[in-house]
């Protein structure tokens, strides 16, 4: 067994690289999509810079804004960040993992959202309710499928903790899993509704009947707004890590010496890098839905995620 | 020593103490008031206290009135089972009579408060008999003097024909479900002694006796569907929905927080306790009506706006979402499966004390709202939380809680109920190892309305700014009721935080129950990690989830304060057009649009906008007004025919009261010919 | 005088009670409908002293008096002051039409024939066969109040009722137990009073007799 | 000795009665001997307590477990009544209602009335058993009418004519009952005497009996107000003044059904089959079904406790017929608490009627606010009545629905619809004569309290605590009948 102190730093490796990487992969994918569409992208830092230019920007409140609306930053990154030191990401020693399994890590994100939904609702104006509306009606919706994806997985991997689920798979040979297979699709359109992408919310528009997630956070400025959008980014690049985790698990170090460690990173951010890819393929590929053609959407992905469940009963 | 039975049976008599003052001093009603209520939260204290000794332990203790008829007097019996259900009543019993003090001296006077304290109280003493009885007759008479009592508290305002409609279709309803619980009764009597003696009226009897297979499904289904009718399953649920709304909030409270409850006890106590022999199918059906109660019950809360009618279908879902825990426990009993089984029912009985907890703070939270608005269409609210921050927190931590999300108490059963899904994979039969997962999909269904429901109420109530026509300057709730609803919302955090001391404590009653202890196969992290089955398979640490988020948070915030850039307060931005009045907000209605445009077929629903006539000048825009009204199918299905039927034969018996003599001497006549010719 | 005979008479008396109710049931006219219940007591009166001369039981001559003094004098007698005093016009229109009446009647006769069967079958009396014949009264007594728009004539098949169940409880058995007996009158006679007293009240709140009037009482509506 | 006294009592008061008129003293005279006759039959109860059942009076009474508990009841509550009408009909004289011949004779009836009950009860002799019967009714066809409205009158007529056919067609059954036990016992009055006759039961010629059953049942039924023989039950009580109903209703039921159980007792004993039993379950299924869906649509208060009535009867009639010891422990359970509670609901009604001066369910409203003892008397009566514990009557019904599921299952279902019908019927109605607001024509008037809650507090008592003695007659009732 390692050394606690190997184990707390591990963890808090974790951690750092979680809050710090998040911007850059979002940037990442923007970059990506920029070049697709054959624009110049502002590069992988533009996020960083985002994020900065706010932290120094002064707050302005609207008068009613009451004292949901000012804890609501500090809960979604809050959150965020603890959902970072349980998904193991670059070793599965982490001594923090098991007081959340994978259950419980979609519960505080539903958390995150709760409270960034009554932030919405809380300055009175039309569009935070439009908002807050429309992001529970979504978040109802991808509820089912995404847990059914993880049952998937769980079933596989006869747990919901996440590092079992990562031993057992990574232990186990490189078998190609009908089950898995429906379940990893399902997820992709899970967390594309989840982070807010297109075609279920364009996170770059500023047009009010297409707004969702904008239209939540429409009244927040400053260090608030920064901190609900570095929170949101790394919810997004936690969830494309817990899709690592639970569908290509291969090379999550086992073992804590450094050089496992490194390579585990490595293998990270290659997957990372892929799967921000396929993220932007999707994203180009598509356009924006009308909010209840979403219901397709995600009824397609919860759709996948039961054949993924049945597929593991009749076929495994 | 006095033995826990003896303190609850003394602490139930204790409940007369009230009903005495209101005879001896009826003329000051202050006092009166605070006198009673604290009288009867001392005595629910003293309840839990006797729950809580009679769970630790652990062997069940007898007690025999000598009332009743000399051959069948009313036997006691407090087990595991009942101590924890004392438990649940007589912590919420505890809190709301706190609560009730303020909110009873707030009310107007004229209103027939002695009666209110009256019945109170005979309502919560009779659910504790109720758990506590031992036999078919003592828990009838409990039972239906809880129905009665809490009728007359529904009918607190008989001048409103709302609350006398409601009483009556709640007491209907109520007594109906009461004669089918006495047949179940009687066939689980009936084939156990045949009737030569009152002996097979004692629960003990029953236990001991084997039913046959055919008379248990009977007696099962007669009496699943007399507790369903309390418990307000789909489709017993009408009446819930009208009778929580009108009785005062603090009878709503105890009646959606606990009477329902007592229901879930008789349906575990049947079927664990005294029938413990039964095939899959039972479970299966408690199971599927579970699930359906639960996503039906969220769906038309959704589409409520008024707040306690929306409370009260909620009841409906948290009751689908126990009977969930419990079907899958039936069912993995059925297969001999006793660690899932304990697994399940464990997580149907936490649901049970925490939906206990929280549905009785929002209930409070509401009355408090009522007390301050006089209102309860929420689209006449908004902003509350300026005016009432105490009310607002409260009532916050219980949208938490009833929208299962951590590090609150509901989330921790619904947690246990996923985990108790994922184990259905080692079920015989391939077909309920296919279905059963999509039951857990419900679930998540579920949750996630649930959430967006109570987003939609907290926002609509406490957040954004007033919606009411007529001003009205709202203030914050008395102390009384502020403690009450604060000690209901530290029970829903200890709850949440702490799940694995309160599950261990509970432990016992499914080694009782389902024949197996569930935290000594996986009892090794100890108090920290919540760890059911094994923590192979899933743990969650409540304590170090609330305080890894706090910790960031404060640290965040530390960071973010060494020099902080300055606030400035300005008006909320119009979008550059002037006048932003509070009408334009999102409200209960516009908030539930996109759930009623999609899961609308479920509803018979009546939306239609008309424009007003008169047409001022083509510029302006027309004046138009919008309604919506929602009606509950089940009432068109089912009840509305039933009635119809009824009023229809009670036209053909007038018919024999013809007037004429003669028609009469014709019926004598040919009743004796018939007689005499079946000869 | 040798029993055979005395059956006989017996049995001619009972077919003159049957016949007597049978007349009353076709009977129209109020007040020959009332001489007609007075023949029927006198025949039954005679039959309780035949009965009991042959029974050798002497407190069927008493109850056999009380017959003759309450059924043949005394209510006829009351009836008759009633009609008179209430001026009750002549004519009683009936419900059903007679034939169909009669019909019935018959069918009843037969009817409580094959019922008594049985009965006769283990009785050693002399008088057995006469048990049909008070039945069929009781029946024609009970098809007359049904059939009888009028308030006296309803009494009066009541009376005729009456008069079915004596002639069961003096031919089937020989006689009730005396008490029992003199109960009955006494009932008869209590009634007898009680609907003297109502005639009045009807006719004074209704100002008619007629039955027809008393169908406030009704609820299919 | 003391049943002398309890019989004698009654018919004193009622020669006393018509002597002296309408006096003050009159409704003293009443309710003293009434107080009498209650006390002579604690007494006859604790001469049975002591020795067990006996016969008297040259075998002309005959006291047993059985009807021993049914003449304290019918004392008790004839005293209770008498203390009820005092005031009221009192009130109904200011009102002009009734006259002074009309009191005078209704103080004299009532006692009258009681006397013929009670003979009933105690006499040995079916004949005579008859008799009473038919004094009975004859002594409250006048006081049904005592109102002379057309609809009293209407009502009496009704009541004289349909008990009196019914009475006849129990004579003719009782006389066929003695043809069938002269050929046993010999002649003369031991025939018909019920000690001598249940020994001989076994002997006695089933045919005969059960041709006696079906005029027995009929006539003694009509009186009891088994569907379809009822149809004078709902007017006499409607029409007839409270007390009378309190009475009939109270009283006259119970005594009609006790003898029709005598008679079912002996042709069960010489049938040995369920023949009697099967013919009165069904006329009981009938009387519940029928008179909880007419419950539902009454106008008239009285008429709707009426019907209820009608129900109780024909549950009670139909546990006898079950037979078993549960079911008639019930049976012998539900007689004694239907008739103690329905005669408080019918004082607490008379109250009512007078103080919104109508019977219209739909004119009489807001008693909670109006008249909070009258009104809650009235609702915890319907409660108690509709079967919701903690009242007795729930006590008895959970017994005899318990023993039907389990003896015919496939008649409960009928049971439970009519039951349920007619708690909803009743609440309905209570609910909204105790709720809302005061009408305007409303009258608050001084009650006679002490009946009714003597009466609740009886229902309430035996609920909860049943003395061992009446325990013990039970059960050996039960033997006897079961």
């Amino acid at each position: 067994m390692t050394k606690p102190l190997h184990l707390i730093l591990i963890e808090i490796l974790q951690v750092v690289i979680v809050i710090a990487a998040a911007p850059a992969f979002l940037g990442w994918v923007d970059m990506l999509k920029c070049w697709l569409q054959g624009r110049t992208s502002a590069g992988i830092m533009q996020p960083y810079r985002n994020i900065a230019k706010l932290f120094v920007k002064d707050v302005v409140l609207a008068d009613n804004a009451s004292w949901i609306f000012r804890i609501t930053p500090y809960l979604v990154f809050g959150t965020a960040v603890v959902v970072g030191s349980v998904i193991p990401i670059i070793s599965t020693n982490l001594f923090l993992a098991p007081s959340a399994d994978i259950i419980v890590v979609i519960a505080i994100f539903a958390t995150a959202r709760f409270f960034m939904a009554l932030a919405g609702m809380d300055i009175g104006t039309a569009f935070g309710g439009m908002g807050a509306s429309r992001e529970m009606m979504i978040a109802s919706l991808t509820e089912p499928a995404i847990l059914m994806a993880i049952f998937t997985v769980s079933l596989a991997g006869r747990s919901t903790s996440l590092l079992h689920i990562v031993q057992s798979f990574s232990n186990g040979a490189l078998v190609l899993r009908p089950s898995i297979v429906f379940a990893g699709i399902a997820f992709v359109l899970v967390v594309i509704a989840e982070a807010g992408r297109v075609p279920v919310d364009n996170p770059s528009t500023h047009l009010e009947l297409t707004m969702v997630h904008e239209a939540m956070i429409l009244e927040y400025s400053g260090r608030h707004l920064a901190l609900i959008e570095w929170g949101s980014m790394i919810r997004f690049f936690l969830f494309v890590t817990l899709g690592i985790a639970c569908f290509l698990p291969w090379g999550i170090a086992s073992t804590d010496d450094a050089g496992s460690i490194a390579a585990s990173v490595f293998f990270m951010v290659i997957k990372a890098a892929v799967i921000g890819v396929v993220v932007v393929l999707i994203e180009t590929g598509l356009a924006k839905m009308r909010l209840f053609r979403l219901t397709e959407f995600l009824g397609a992905a919860f759709l996948l995620s039961t054949l993924g469940v049945i597929a593991f009963f009749i076929l495994e | 020593m006095i033995t826990p039975i003896e303190l609850s049976i003394f602490s139930a008599i204790a409940f007369a103490i009230p009903i005495l003052f209101v005879i001896v001093i009826g003329n000051s009603r202050r006092l009166l008031i605070c006198i009673s209520f604290s009288v009867s939260a001392l005595a629910s204290l003293i309840n839990v206290a006797a729950g809580i000794m009679a769970v630790s332990n652990g062997e069940a203790q007898h007690l025999i009135l000598p009332l009743g008829l000399p051959a069948l007097p009313f036997h006691l019996r407090l087990d595991e089972l009942s101590g924890f259900f004392l438990v649940v009543v007589g912590l919420l019993s505890f809190f709301v009579s706190i609560y009730s003090i303020g909110y009873v001296s707030g009310l107007a006077t004229g209103k027939p408060v002695k009666r209110l304290i009256v019945f109170y109280n005979i309502f919560i003493a009779a659910m504790f008999m109720v758990c506590l009885a031992d036999d078919a007759l003592f828990f009838l008479v409990a039972w239906e003097v809880m129905a009665a009592a809490s009728y007359f508290l529904v009918m607190f305002e008989d001048e409103h024909s709302e609350n006398r409609r409601a009483a009556y279709l709640y007491m209907v309803m109520a007594h109906i479900g009461a004669v089918l619980i006495l047949l179940s009764f009687g066939v689980l009597a009936g084939v156990t002694t045949g009737f030569e003696s009152f002996t097979g009226y004692t629960f003990d009897a029953m236990r001991e006796a084997n039913i046959p297979p055919k008379w248990a499904a009977v007696a099962f289904l007669l009496s699943f569907c007399g507790f369903a009718a309390k418990a307000g399953v789909i489709p017993f649920h009408v009446w819930l929905p009208e009778a929580h709304p009108v009785a005062p909030s603090n009878v709503s409270a105890l009646m959606s927080g606990v009477m329902l409850k007592t229901a879930i006890y008789g349906i575990i106590r049947i079927t664990f306790d005294i029938i413990r022999v039964f095939p899959w199918w039972w479970g299966t059906m408690v199971l599927v009506l579970g699930l359906i109660s639960a996503v039906m019950g969220v769906l038309y809360a959704l589409m409520q706006h008024d707040l306690k009618k929306l409370l009260a279908y909620h009841s409906v879902e948290n009751i689908g979402i126990i009977l969930i825990g419990i079907g899958l426990s039936m069912i993995f009993t059925s297969f001999r499966l006793p660690l899932m089984a304990a697994l399940a029912l464990l997580a149907g009985l936490y649901h049970t004390i925490n939906h206990a907890m929280f549905k009785g703070l929002l209930f409070m939270g509401a009355g408090a709202v009522l007390h301050a608005t006089h209102e309860r269409n929420m689209d006449e609210m908004g902003g509350l939380i300026h005016q009432m921050p105490w009310t607002s927190a409260f009532f916050l931590v219980g949208c938490i809680s009833i929208s299962a999300l951590p590090p609150f108490n509901g989330f921790v059963s619904e947690w246990l109920t996923f985990q108790a899904f994922l184990l259905s994979p080692s079920l015989p039969i391939p077909m309920m190892k296919l279905l059963i997962p999509l039951g857990a999909a419900v679930l998540a269904l579920t949750g996630a309305l649930a959430a967006a429901c109570f987003v939609k109420v907290f926002g609509v109530i406490f957040l954004g700014n007033w919606r009411g026509h007529h001003h009205h300057a709202a203030v914050e709730a008395g102390w009384s009721m502020r403690i009450g609803m604060a000690l209901a919302s530290l029970t829903c955090l200890c709850l949440g935080v702490l799940p694995a001391i309160v599950l261990n404590w509970m432990d016992v009653i499914s080694e009782k129950l389902a024949n197996t202890k569930l935290i000594s196969s996986s009892g090794v992290y100890g108090w920290m990690w919540l760890t059911p089955v094994d923590p192979e398979r899933a743990s969650y640490s409540g304590p170090l989830v609330l305080i890894g988020i706090v910790a960031v948070c404060t640290i965040t915030y530390l960071l973010l304060h060494v020099k902080p850039g300055m606030i400035s307060r300005v008006p909320v931005w119009d979008c550059g057009f002037q006048k932003l009045t509070s009408r334009m907000q999102y409200n209960a209605v516009s908030f539930s649009m996109p759930f009623r445009r999609i899961f609308g077929y479920l509803f018979d629903i009546k939306e239609q906008i008309r424009l007003s006539p008169q047409q001022r000048h083509t510029a302006f825009p027309v004046k138009s007004n919008y309604y919506l009204r929602i009606r509950d199918r089940f009432w068109g299905w089912i009840y509305r025919p039933v009635i119809d039927r009824v009023v229809l034969l009670s036209r053909k018996a007038g018919l024999l009261q013809h007037g004429r003599i003669h028609v009469y001497l014709i019926y004598s006549f040919l009743t004796i010919i018939v007689l005499l010719a079946l000869l | 005088m040798n029993l055979q005979l005395l059956a006989q008479i017996n049995s001619f008396l009972a077919a003159l009670v049957l016949l007597t109710a049978f007349a009353m049931l076709s009977q129209r006219k109020i007040n020959s409908l009332v001489t007609l219940f007075a023949w029927q007591g006198l025949f039954l009166s005679i039959n309780t002293a035949v009965v009991g001369f042959v029974a050798a039981k002497h407190h069927l001559y008493i109850s056999s008096l009380l017959t003759l003094s309450i059924k043949v004098i005394l209510l006829p007698y009351i009836l008759h002051v009633l009609i008179v005093r209430l001026k009750i016009r002549k004519e009683m229109e009936t419900i059903m039409n007679i034939p169909t009446t009669m019909l019935i009647g018959i069918a009843l006769v037969i009817f409580s024939y094959h019922l008594t069967a049985p009965v006769r079958e283990m009785s050693t009396l002399i008088t057995r066969s006469t048990l049909a014949v008070a039945l069929a009264t009781v029946m024609i007594g009970l098809l007359m109040m049904i059939t009888r728009k009028h308030a006296v004539t309803q009494i009066i098949g009541f009376l005729a009722m009456e008069n079915g169940l004596f002639f069961a409880a003096t031919s089937a058995t020989y006689g009730m137990p005396l008490v029992v007996e003199l109960g009955v009158a006494l009932d008869v006679l209590i009634a007898a009073f009680i609907f003297g007293i109502f005639f009045f009240h009807i006719s004074t709140t209704f100002d008619s007799l007629s039955v027809e009037q008393m169908e406030s009482l009704r609820e299919d509506n | 000795m003391i049943l002398l006294v309890l019989i004698i009592t009654p018919f004193v008061a009622a020669m006393i009665l018509a002597f002296i008129g309408d006096r003050k003293v009159a409704p003293v005279i009443n309710i003293f001997s009434s107080f009498l006759t209650f006390l002579a039959g604690i007494a006859l109860a604790v001469e049975v307590f002591r020795h067990g059942q006996f016969v008297a009076g040259g075998k002309f009474f005959f006291v047993d477990a059985f009807n021993v508990y049914l003449s304290v009841l019918t004392a008790f509550v004839s005293m209770t009544t008498a203390v009820f009408s005092r005031r009221y009909m009192q009130r109904e004289k200011d009102h002009g209602k009734v006259g002074h011949t009309r009191m005078r004779f209704y103080h004299a009836m009532f006692q009258m009335f009681i006397f013929a009950m009670l003979l009933c009860l105690l006499t040995n002799n079916i004949g005579v058993l008859w008799i009473a019967m038919e004094l009975a009714t004859l002594s409250t066809v006048l006081l049904v009418s005592l109102y002379r409205t057309p609809n009293a009158i209407e009502a009496a007529w009704k009541y004289f004519i349909l008990c009196g056919v019914g009475i006849a067609q129990a004579l003719f059954g009782t006389v066929l009952l003695y043809f069938a036990a002269e050929k046993v016992i010999g002649e003369g009055g031991e025939a018909l005497l019920w000690t001598n006759l249940i020994e001989v039961s076994g002997s006695l010629e089933p045919t005969v009996l059960s041709l006696a059953f079906v005029f027995l049942v009929v006539g003694y039924g009509t009186k009891v107000g088994l569907v379809p023989l009822h149809n004078w039950l709902p007017d006499a009580h409607s029409e007839g003044p409270t007390p009378i109903s309190a009475v009939l209703s109270g009283l006259l039921l119970n005594i009609a059904l006790y003898a029709l159980v005598r008679c079912k007792v002996l042709v069960d004993g010489s049938t040995h089959t369920h023949y009697a039993g099967n013919i009165m379950m069904g006329f009981g299924i009938i009387s519940i079904l029928v008179a909880s869906f007419s419950i539902l649509r009454q106008k008239d208060i009285k008429r709707m406790f009426s019907y209820s009535s009608i129900e109780h009867m024909g549950i009670a009639t139909f546990a006898f017929g079950l037979g078993g010891s549960i079911a008639t422990f019930g049976a012998l359970l539900h007689m004694l608490m239907h008739s103690i509670t329905k005669s408080s609901i019918f004082f607490t009604v008379g109250h009512v009627c007078q103080m919104n001066q109508t019977q219209e369910i739909s004119r009489i409203k807001g008693l909670f606010k109006g008249d909070p003892f009258t009104g809650w008397s009235l609702m915890l009566g319907a409660m108690a009545i509709a079967g919701m514990p903690p009242f007795g009557i729930f006590t008895s019904e959970f017994l005899i629905l318990t023993a039907t599921i389990k003896d015919v299952p496939l008649l409960t279902p009928l049971i439970l619809i009519g039951l349920a019908v007619a708690f909803a019927g009743l609440l309905r109605k209570v609910q909204y004569m105790v709720s809302g607001d005061i009408p305007s024509y409303f009258k608050q008037l001084k009650t006679a309290r002490t009946p009714v809650i003597l009466h609740m507090a009886l229902v309430l008592a035996l609920a909860f605590y049943m003395p061992a003695f009446l325990y013990k007659w039970f059960q050996a009732a039960v033997e006897l009948l079961k």
